[in-house]
This record gives structure tokens, C-alpha cells and sequence, in this order.
């Protein structure tokens, strides 16, 4: 059977039967850093179509529908459109920051997809604090954020980089106490790891009502974390225009644009790993039959599909909600979220010490 | 005009809302004064769409100047024209056919809802809810199709003239505006739904903006902005003109004096608005829709106040006239530059976030302002 | 109240001040230097009650300036409607925004358009024209070859 | 303490009843895309049906034989408040030698008119109307005067 790991499996097993072990992994990484890019540009693409799809079918529009059939080309068109545009860097801006922050953003974001393992073996790195890795390189990104802010000379963008700063940090606490409330059952940071220990079942369904709790926190909190409406605190399109990136245009604002998109893939694959199995099939206890229809569907195929299905919901909070206001969203963490989420991590240590879990 | 400030003394921001800015919702400029997210000071500065309608009517004439005012307020075209087309009648003194006066007042009272509906699209979409927006488009847009087969147009109509309206209504109107009514009523749950009942929305609007009753009365606030803050001033109520007095309808009265009561008093005026539709629609009289009136319309010497309420409050037209075939002075009190000039006073305290979602309650319409 | 009353009432007031029934309101024309004390007593005057000023313009007659005040009580749903002349020359009046915060942006533009002074208004600036603006349009015998199309 | 945590759990349990309701109609709105309202504009071209009182432009009909009904009275010059119709009348000798006023150009301008009809309404022979083309850009804007009267036509009879 094809699969992933089988063609990496054979490419690697090619590659040192015929070269040294340094220039084997030489070209194993250039091969990983260009399909780490191709991936990096396709996400960016289909999930900025699919945003414009989602808004239009929940607006009662028909969506992007010139460019290629049904519109498919139309990111790509988008694409070509912000590269042609000026990089226009306002009068009085720092400059060197200014042009530095979105590469910082994009950096950050495409660390952030090592770990990540797209389907059964087959992950760029798959370090044994996979989970712990994800958490600390995401809040770098904050950094990013405020250099362009601050870089900008402009109060929208300061505002804009200062809410963002305030949120991402409040948010990380809770983000992070939902992810210890799996890694209590797993045992385990490695993303590997994490995944095997769900062959008989997801986590969402093994660990009981603090595992849902879990979810719905974990959900929320990086639907803040990536600046996604209602969250969207640091553009607030209405309020301070685009926030932190208002003075961006051209290919750095595509680059924030793209970083935003990845981050929202990175969360939710996170989250599908971590709550639902990763590349784990579904599985209902004995119905053998059914079970065996599950196992034929690829591996990367499960992945891909649990971290859409958590991509769109987000993309649906977006286009149903207004957006908080800073102070009720620093409230929502601070009083509900994070009280919540330490009690639930209480709970679920104990499921894990008493073993009630399944 | 204004110097390039970016912090003041005392630590503030000064910050430039406008004169191109999303909540806007066209080219007001505030200037506002920020202690960190809170606004402390704001200051309108107005103009940037100011045609001078009230020079241009100098040299008009009574027939001509009605369309200039559709352009004042867009929403309520009709309203306005209603103001205009009632004060010529006062000062001729002519009466009008009624079959020409239930026409009006459906107009009328169908221009209202698709202000309101235009204006809680808009609003939801300040508060960063994209889709109300357009759910609210698509019953706004049955209106705009039945205005279009009567009046000829979408937005700016000059439906109303001197002595009645310009044409009679269409064969296919009454039943358009039945259809229109029971589609509208289908879908006004969704707007409670999808808005009023949310929790992030009813935390964003109340506690917010508030005004006091004496307050909005100092500030000379009409229309929903006033009537959230229990003050009764619906012209339609108060100083009945054309058929109002005729029909049974409420004056929606809420006394939360913030932004949420607002928000509840426009929306249950569209319900009121239906009302009034749905007790006119099968009584439209026969008969001329226009009385007959000289080509050319003098007014006698003298001075006429007309008031109307439109979909943001009273509109007033003051006419002088010196008995000539044009006015010698128009003055249009328009319901948005006094509203407006109650913004200070409710977002000071507030956040920016809050300053937003005062601005899209108050559906202020920028050309209604610049006049 | 009904408007004979209101006459009555207000030229027991103020003897000085000449009221006719307008076509539509009660109309009283006063000193402009009695402004201020003839809205305070108009506000303050339970019977009368005036607390709401819905209407604010100015008229230029070519001899001299009216400005106009449209009042209404939202307690009694009486209108009154004050009347004072100004001198062309030199048109001064007091501020009526101490008394209804209504009058600022109204006053704001009336000095824009008619250029009329109002002594002690908080920011008379121009508003809706731009500050450097030459003149002030809504008088008759403001010109502006380039901007204004004769028909 | 338990009625504060009572609210507590409240306030949660409604606030995520009433985000749910929300998310339930735009999932429905997602799902359902027979309720789509937006047309396709150009290609709906031949099946777009504007309503006959519609206010596009406006034109002078003229019949078969070339001939229109506006006896160049400028009546909808008087009543236009914009300045967007000019007449330009001529003298005609007719069949029994007399000199007649007839027009020679009706000109319109197009980019000045604000379709108020108020031209229509006070035409006496109802020798213009409002046509329900809308497409009106071009890119010189010289092409938007128009001239109403065809070459060489003429008053209808019977017209005065």
C-alpha cells in the first residue's frame, strides 16, 4: 500500500545506499525545507479560499467565482496581485524592524510545523517535547506582532500590538492547561506518542467530560491565540482598521496574512493530535467490519481531514460572532476560562492517578 | 488642519477616526483622545461631504428642491421628501387627494424599515459580525425592488411631489408589500437569534453610552437615540401630519439610556412599522393621486416650519419664503448633526471598542450631517 | 397649552418683546441683548418649561441678520419661536449652548455659514468648511464665480 | 457562595445556549445554498427584467418615419434643477411658407443628471421618456452628452 511513510521509508533507504550518511541528510533536509515551503504556500491558498467560501456560503453568497472553474484560482490571483504590489514603508517607521516583523511571524510559524505528524510515521521531527515545543515557539510569535506594531508609527498598530500582546499571553495559560490535561493521561510530550496511545479510542471520548471541557477550553483559547475573530482584538478591522498590520501592504502583508492562516492549521492540527487521535482512525469498539473500513482510509487522510473539520469551526465562530471587547475578553480568561481549566486539570489528574479513564 | 500629534502631555493618544475609517460608515471625522483604550476627549469635525443643499435650494425652485433632500439622508428619501412636499402644501394651502396621503405614509413607513434594517446590518458589522449584514440585505432588498417598480428608483426616489406623489402606485404593489410582510415577519426571529439574544453582543451594548433623559433633551437627540432614554418625541405621535393620526401604532419608549435600549427601541419600531403597513395596505382609497396645482408654485410671504419624523429622528424644514417662486432661505434641521453632537458625552469613559458600537447604534448617516 | 394662553403668558413676562402667531408656532422677537435672560426664564419657568431647542438658524434679510430659535417643551408640547435681530455689520449675539447643549453644534454653524459671533461659545470654529475659507456662504451676498453654477 | 457559584454556571450555561443558537443559523445558511440571494451579474444580462417605470436615461423615442413629438417648448429645460438639458431651437418654413419653431438640438448631458423625472412629468406633448439602460460608463466622458434628436427628423403632425 502506498502511503507516506512508505515512500519517505523508501526514499531515505535509497538515498544512503548510494551517498554518505552527512550528504544523505543534507538533501533529506533540502528535500523537508522545499516541501516544507510547497506545504507552506498550498495551506496558505486553500485556506484562504476556504475562508472566502465558508463566509460567502454562511453570508448567503455564492463566494469567489471567476478566477478558474468555481473560482479556485482565485487566492493564486490574490497571491500575484499582493506580490506585484508596492512594499510600502510609512515615513517615520523604524525601518529595519518594520521590514523584520513579518519574516518573524513566518519563522515562528513554519518552526511550528516540525513536529507535526502528518500521518503515521511521517513527521519532519519528532522530538520527544513535541507538545512543549509547539506551546513555547507559538508565544514567540507575540514578538512579531508588536515589532510590527510598534515599527508601523501608528496608533492603530500600536494599539493593535499592544491588545495582541495582553491576549496572547492571557490566553497561552489556558491554551497550555488544556494541553496538560491530555499530556496527564498520555504520560507523554512526544507528538508520537501522544497519537499511539489513542489506538483505542480518542481522547475527546476516553478521558470523560474533562477531556470535552478540555476541547471546548482548548478551542477557545486558540481561537484567541491566532487572533481570530471574535478574538480578533489585535486587527478589530472596525475599531483600529487593521491594527497591527493597518501600514502593511503588498508581499509583507501577505506574509502576515499567510502566518495567520498557518497558525489557525497548526492549532487545530495540534488540537485534532492531541484531542481526536491525530492520524488515527475512528474506531467503535468491536464492530469489526466497520473498523477495517476505517483502517483502509489513509492515515494522512484522517489527519487532514480532523484538523479541517477544526479549522472550519473556527472559521464559523468567526463569521457568527461579534467581536468581545478587550477588558470582557481579558474577563472571559481570567474568570471563567482559567478557574475552569485548573479545576479540570484537577479532575482529570485524578481520572489519570485512579485510572478511570478508558 | 490638524497637526501631527501622536501623544499629548499627559500621556494620551491622539488618535484620527476618520475621515476614512470602517465604523465611519462614510467620511465623519473624530478626533479622539486616548488614556490608554479609553476615550477621554472627542471632537467631530464635520464637512468632508458638505454640499451646501440649503444655498443650492436658494435657487430652486418649490418643485425642483425636493430631490436635493434624498440626498441629504439616503435611507429616508421618501421621509424627507415628505417633509419637503408637506411644508409647500402647508404654505399653499392646498389639500391633498387621501388615496395620494396612504401612498405616502406606506412609503413612508417601508423607507423606515429599510433604514432600520440597513442600520442593524451595519451595526452588527461595527461589532464585527459580518453576516447579520447581509441576512439584513436581502429583506432590505425586497423593499428596494417594490420602491423600484412604483417609484423608479432604489435609493434616491423624488417620489413625492408638491400635491400628492408622482405617479400612482403599481398594479403589483399591494400584493408585493403583503408578500414583502410575510417574508419579513419569517425573518425577524433570525435578527434575535443571530444578535439581540447573543451574549457577546448584549455585553457589548449595555452599560454603555449612556445619556440621561435631561441630557438627550439638552442635546436637542430625536428619534430612537432620544426614545431609548424615555423621551417621547415621535413626531408622528406628537404632532401628527399626513395620516398618522388615523392609524394605531405605539411610540416605542425604553428607559435603559444606553446603547441596548437603543437597539430595542429600533428594533421594535420595525415591528410597529409593519403595523402601521399592515392596517393601510387594504385601505388604500381610489381616487387621484395627485391634486391639480399650477405649473409654476409661489408660496405667500412668510415663514413655515414643517417636522417629519424619519427613520433617526425629526427632520425639520424651515422655509422662508418672500412670495417668490424660489425660497428665499431653507433651513434643514437634521436629526444626525444634533444626535451627533451627543457623541461626546456618551463615549467619554469608554473603551474604543465602545465608541464603535455607540457610533453604529446612533446610525448616523454622514450626508445627513454635512447637509 | 394652547397658543393665545402661551401669548398671553409670555407677553406678561417679557412687556417688551412683540409676539405674533406665526403660521405655525407663537413667534416673539426680542432685543438680541435679552437673549440669554429670556431663554432662562423660559427653561426655568415651570408653566412654560421650554427645554428643548430643536431648531437653531439665522436669516439674512440683507439689512440686517434674524436668528432664529425653535423651542418646544417636552412637557406641556408647547413651541415658541424666538426671534432676534442682529446688525449686519457687526452680528454678535450671546451663546444659547450654556442653556441647551444642542445650541453648540447648531451656533458652530451658523458662525460658519452667516459668520455671526456668539460671545462666549466654548469653540466657535468653523466646522463644516474648512478653516481657511473665505467668507460665509449662506449670506445673500456671498459670490464664488468658480464654485457656484449659475443656472 | 453557592448562589454565586449557582450564577456562575448560569451565566456559562446561557451564554454558550445563545452562541450555539447563533452558530445553528449560520450553519444552516452553510449548509442550505438554495437560500444564496447574490446573482451573477453580467452573464444574467439577458434574463435581467428591470421594472418599465425604472429611471436609466433619458430618451426621445422617435417612430418609423423618423419623426418625434417635441415641439422644442423647453419645458423640461425650466424644470431640470441641474442644468442637464439644453434646447436649441431653429426656425422651420413649412408647406404654406410660414416660419415655425421646431428643435434643433435637444442636448442632454447625461453625467449631470440625477434621474429625478422631472423633465418626464413636465414634458406637454410627452415627447421624452425614461429608458431603463443603466450601463452608462464609458471612458471619455464627452461620449455622456447626448443628443436626443436623430439626424433629420421631424415633428410629428398634429403635434403643436
Amino acid at each position: 500500500m502506498i502511503s507516506l511513510e512508505n515512500i519517505s521509508a523508501s526514499i531515505h533507504q535509497l538515498l544512503s545506499a548510494n551517498l554518505s550518511q552527512t550528504a544523505v541528510i543534507l538533501i533529506e533536509m533540502s528535500i523537508i525545507a522545499l516541501l516544507a515551503i510547497t506545504l507552506f504556500a498550498l495551506l496558505g491558498l486553500i485556506l484562504v479560499f476556504m475562508e472566502r467560501k465558508v463566509s460567502a456560503w454562511i453570508q448567503i453568497r455564492l463566494g469567489p467565482n471567476r478566477v478558474g472553474p468555481k473560482g479556485i484560482f482565485q487566492t493564486t490571483a490574490d497571491t500575484i496581485k499582493l506580490a506585484l504590489k508596492e512594499g510600502f514603508v510609512p515615513d517615520g517607521a523604524d525601518k529595519f524592524l518594520y521590514k523584520l516583523a513579518p519574516f518573524v511571524v513566518m519563522i515562528i510559524a513554519m518552526m511550528l510545523l516540525a513536529p507535526i505528524a502528518f500521518a503515521k510515521n511521517f513527521a519532519m521531527w519528532d522530538l520527544n517535547i513535541g507538545v512543549f515545543f509547539i506551546t513555547a515557539i507559538s508565544s514567540v510569535s507575540v514578538i512579531g506582532i508588536l515589532m510590527a506594531g510598534w515599527a508601523s508609527n501608528n496608533q492603530y498598530s500600536l494599539l493593535g500590538a499592544m491588545r495582541s500582546g495582553a491576549q496572547i499571553i492571557s490566553y497561552e495559560i489556558s491554551a497550555g492547561m488544556a494541553i496538560l490535561t491530555i499530556i496527564v493521561l498520555t504520560g507523554s510530550l512526544q507528538i508520537s506518542e501522544i497519537v499511539n496511545s489513542q489506538s483505542n479510542g480518542w481522547w475527546l471520548f476516553k478521558g470523560h467530560i474533562p477531556a470535552v471541557i478540555a476541547f471546548v477550553i482548548y478551542i477557545i483559547a486558540v481561537t484567541a491565540e491566532t487572533n481570530r475573530a471574535p478574538f480578533d482584538m489585535a486587527e478589530a478591522e472596525s475599531e483600529l482598521t487593521g491594527g497591527f498590520h493597518t501600514e502593511y501592504s503588498g508581499m509583507r502583508f501577505a506574509l502576515f496574512f499567510l502566518a495567520e492562516y498557518i497558525n489557525i492549521f497548526i492549532v487545530c492540527a495540534v488540537g485534532a493530535t492531541l484531542f481526536l487521535g491525530g492520524w488515527m482512525p475512528f474506531h467503535i469498539g468491536a464492530w469489526e467490519g466497520f473498523n477495517h473500513i476505517m483502517d483502509f482510509i489513509p492515515s494522512s487522510v484522517w489527519f487532514l481531514g480532523k484538523t479541517f473539520f477544526l479549522i472550519f469551526v473556527i472559521m464559523w465562530f468567526r463569521w457568527t460572532f461579534p467581536r468581545l471587547r478587550i477588558d470582557q475578553l481579558l474577563n472571559l480568561e481570567w474568570k471563567y476560562l482559567l478557574p475552569i481549566s485548573l479545576f479540570n486539570l484537577l479532575f482529570m489528574t485524578l481520572i489519570a492517578i485512579k485510572g478511570w479513564h478508558f | 488642519m490638524f497637526e501631527q500629534v501622536s501623544a499629548n502631555n499627559n500621556g494620551e493618544l491622539v488618535i484620527n477616526v476618520g475621515p476614512q475609517h470602517p465604523a465611519t460608515h462614510g467620511v465623519l471625522h473624530l478626533l479622539i483622545t486616548l488614556h490608554g483604550e479609553t476615550v477621554t476627549k472627542l471632537e467631530p469635525n464635520l464637512g468632508y461631504i458638505h454640499r451646501s443643499i440649503e444655498k443650492m435650494c436658494e435657487s430652486l425652485s418649490y418643485r425642483q428642491f425636493i430631490y436635493t433632500t434624498s440626498r441629504m439622508d439616503y435611507l429616508s428619501s421618501h421621509i424627507n421628501n415628505h417633509a419637503c412636499a408637506l411644508g409647500v402644501e402647508k404654505a399653499m394651502q392646498i389639500e391633498i387627494p387621501e388615496r395620494a396621503e396612504y401612498i405616502r405614509v406606506l412609503m413612508s413607513e417601508l423607507t423606515r424599515l429599510a433604514s432600520h434594517q440597513l442600520w442593524w446590518g451595519a451595526m452588527a458589522m461595527d461589532l464585527g459580525a459580518l453576516s447579520p449584514f447581509f441576512y439584513a440585505f436581502r429583506e432590505r432588498e425586497v423593499i428596494n425592488d417594490i420602491m423600484e417598480e412604483t417609484c423608479g428608483a432604489r435609493l434616491t426616489m423624488n417620489y413625492f411631489v408638491p400635491g400628492g406623489v408622482m405617479y400612482d402606485i403599481h398594479p403589483n404593489f399591494v400584493k408585493r408589500v403583503k408578500d414583502f410582510i410575510v417574508l419579513f415577519k419569517s425573518k425577524i426571529a433570525e435578527y434575535d437569534e443571530l444578535v439581540t439574544g447573543n451574549v457577546i453582543f448584549q455585553n457589548r451594548m449595555k452599560n454603555i453610552g449612556i445619556i440621561s433623559k435631561e441630557d438627550a433633551i439638552s442635546y436637542g437627540c430625536t428619534g430612537p437615540t432620544a426614545r431609548g432614554s424615555g423621551v417621547s418625541c415621535d413626531v408622528r405621535k406628537n404632532y401628527p401630519y399626513s395620516i398618522y393620526k388615523n392609524v394605531q401604532f405605539d411610540e416605542v419608549l425604553e428607559y435603559g439610556c444606553d446603547a441596548f435600549s437603543r437597539y430595542q427601541v429600533r428594533i421594535k419600531e420595525m415591528y410597529q412599522s409593519v403595523r402601521i403597513i399592515e392596517q393601510l395596505i387594504d385601505q388604500i382609497p381610489e381616487g387621484e393621486f395627485q391634486a391639480k396645482t399650477k405649473a409654476v408654485i409661489k408660496l405667500p410671504k412668510g415663514e413655515f416650519y414643517t417636522r417629519v419624523e424619519t427613520a433617526r429622528g425629526e427632520l425639520g424644514v424651515y422655509i422662508v419664503s418672500e412670495g417668490g417662486t424660489t425660497p428665499y432661505r431653507i433651513k434643514f434641521r437634521s436629526p444626525g448633526f444634533s444626535n451627533l453632537s451627543a457623541l461626546e458625552h456618551m463615549v467619554k469613559g469608554h473603551k474604543i471598542g465602545d465608541l464603535v458600537a455607540i457610533m453604529g447604534v446612533l446610525d448616523l448617516v454622514i450626508p445627513d450631517i454635512d447637509r | 397649552m394652547e397658543n393665545e394662553e402661551l401669548i398671553a403668558q409670555v407677553q406678561t413676562r417679557f412687556p417688551e418683546a412683540s409676539i405674533v402667531l406665526g403660521n405655525d408656532f407663537p413667534e416673539v422677537s426680542i432685543d438680541s441683548k435679552q437673549l440669554l435672560p429670556v431663554l432662562q426664564t423660559l427653561k426655568t419657568e415651570p408653566s412654560l418649561a421650554f427645554n428643548f431647542l430643536f431648531c437653531e438658524t439665522c436669516v439674512d434679510w440683507k439689512t440686517h441678520f434674524t436668528m432664529v430659535y425653535h423651542l418646544e417643551s417636552t412637557t406641556h408640547r408647547h413651541n415658541l419661536v424666538i426671534k432676534a435681530n442682529l446688525d449686519r455689520v457687526q452680528p454678535e449675539i450671546e451663546t444659547a449652548c450654556h442653556l441647551y447643549r444642542a445650541a453648540e453644534l447648531h451656533e458652530r454653524e451658523i458662525f460658519d455659514l452667516f459668520g455671526i459671533i456668539f460671545t462666549n461659545h466654548p469653540h466657535l470654529r468653523r466646522i463644516l468648511l474648512t478653516d481657511d475659507w473665505v467668507g460665509y456662504p449662506l449670506r445673500k451676498d456671498y459670490d464664488d464665480p468658480i464654485n457656484m453654477i449659475k443656472l | 457562595m453557592i448562589t454565586f457559584l449557582k450564577q456562575y454556571f448560569t451565566d456559562i450555561y446561557e451564554a454558550i445556549v445563545s452562541l450555539l443558537k447563533g452558530m445553528k443559523l449560520t450553519g444552516y445558511y452553510f449548509t442550505h445554498h438554495k437560500e444564496i440571494i447574490t446573482q451573477e451579474y453580467p452573464e444574467n444580462r439577458a434574463t435581467l427584467n428591470l421594472p418599465e417605470r425604472f429611471r436609466g436615461e433619458v430618451v426621445m423615442p422617435h417612430d418609423e418615419n423618423n419623426e418625434h413629438a417635441c415641439t422644442g417648448c423647453s419645458a423640461c429645460e425650466l424644470a431640470c434643477p441641474n442644468g442637464t438639458i439644453k434646447i436649441l431651437n431653429k426656425f422651420e418654413v413649412n408647406a404654406e411658407g410660414k416660419k415655425k419653431k421646431a428643435i434643433d438640438t435637444f442636448v442632454y448631458h447625461l453625467e449631470l443628471c440625477t434621474m429625478c423625472n422631472l423633465c418626464i412629468v413636465a414634458c406637454p406633448t410627452d415627447a421624452i421618456k425614461m429608458a431603463q439602460t443603466f450601463e452608462h460608463s464609458v471612458f471619455d466622458r464627452s461620449l455622456l452628452t447626448k443628443k436626443l434628436n436623430q439626424p433629420n427628423s421631424k415633428l410629428r403632425e398634429g403635434i403643436e
